[in-house]
């Protein structure tokens, strides 16, 4: 199961990678208070639940297979998230950095590319919006 | 032959709805349904181009093959992460 | 305080840093039981303490400069540690990954070759060796 | 005038001490400092070139004027991380 309804506990995730050898490197997304100069008081994930978990999981095996050290682990919160709250977590452990590095940033990267998963912000004077981080939808919408 | 068709996001609050069964002719691929849903949700027909379309849990071209039963879904810009 | 004796609580790190906003990313270095073939049960690490402190400290600024959004905090682990124990935590928090990423990866990179800290590894034959990764001076020793 | 040497890890071994106060002549250089160290101990003159050193917690170049009282110390390859 890479998507959860629940807190993400990204130090729980940290204190488990630990107990193997040689480097971790670790992504945690957090929810901010402003994106692109507008103040926001919170955000909805939405997912395409058994698609994401079925993109994840080829995002792991490809990973997998192209670095064999590397273990990779992630976890997507969906529904209603707070500030600060954590929205996504890639754990890669390997024997050695580079690529401990390279495979967790490949998999956030990947991640917000290609698994079905959605975002609405809310902002401070009470509306919100579907976020489009390819601009190539229709004007924002309001509600 | 029926397909069954989901809305998330955005594609939701511009259809109005959130699954719908639907007939299409035999032999109608991706691109058909995006024709036909283009020509009811005037959103849609806005598009510059058909948006990414998943089949059966997977992403899926636009001259793919549609079969009876299929789980068909466009997919709106994702912004997980 | 960069250098602790004391274990490193990497879950605490990451725990402090998800308080503020974008993303996160962390690099957390663990001792292995093997390196380059030899089994080993220990490592050591001992530090030129004022100047190391001093090392990192540099570090810290030249990434502030560079990356002025971004906070980086390092710790470093001194004297004798276990396998699987964490030798170092950098923690680099960011508005947006790719400067979150770029920062930890160079805080690890400079920390390995410019802060004046020494390993020593213990082999499971009951040898020990200060690690070179330059291999420019003598052959390795035995005690 | 009086410098502060300080030895660690291998070189600590190599030299059989961690830390002494020398004595080196007004006008000398952290390469002078080294050349000394190399004609006392074997191990630091079978060394291809001089090691980085340190002046007062500080990178020093090898033609770094010392003075009375500079904390010196020659750094063998660091490994930390």
């Amino acid at each position: 199961m890479y998507l959860t309804r629940d807190p993400i506990d990204a130090a729980a995730l940290v204190s488990r990678a630990r107990a193997c050898d040689g480097g971790v490197c670790v992504f945690v997304g957090v929810v901010r208070d402003h994106n692109e100069g507008r103040a926001t008081t919170g955000i909805e994930y939405e997912a395409y639940g058994p698609m994401a978990e079925a993109e994840i999981r080829r995002l792991v095996n490809g990973l997998a297979e192209r670095w064999p050290q590397v273990r990779v682990e992630i976890l997507h919160r969906v529904g209603r998230l707070a500030i600060g709250d954590a929205s996504v977590a890639v754990v890669a452990t390997a024997p050695h950095r580079a690529e401990a590095f390279a495979a967790c940033r490949e998999a956030i990267d990947r991640l917000k590319t290609t698994v079905p998963i959605w975002k609405k912000e809310f902002y401070r004077d009470g509306t919100s919006d579907w976020v489009d981080p390819t601009r190539m939808h229709a004007a924002p919408r309001e509600r | 032959m029926n397909v069954k068709l989901l809305y998330f996001a955005s594609f939701r609050d511009k259809a109005g709805r959130d699954e719908e069964s639907r007939v299409l002719p035999e032999g109608s691929r991706v691109r058909d349904a995006w024709a036909a849903l283009a020509s009811e949700v005037p959103d849609f027909a806005a598009f510059p181009a058909m948006p990414p379309a998943a089949v059966n849990l997977e992403y899926a071209a636009p001259d793919r093959l549609l079969r009876d039963g299929d789980e068909l879904a466009f997919l709106p810009p994702v912004a997980g992460g």
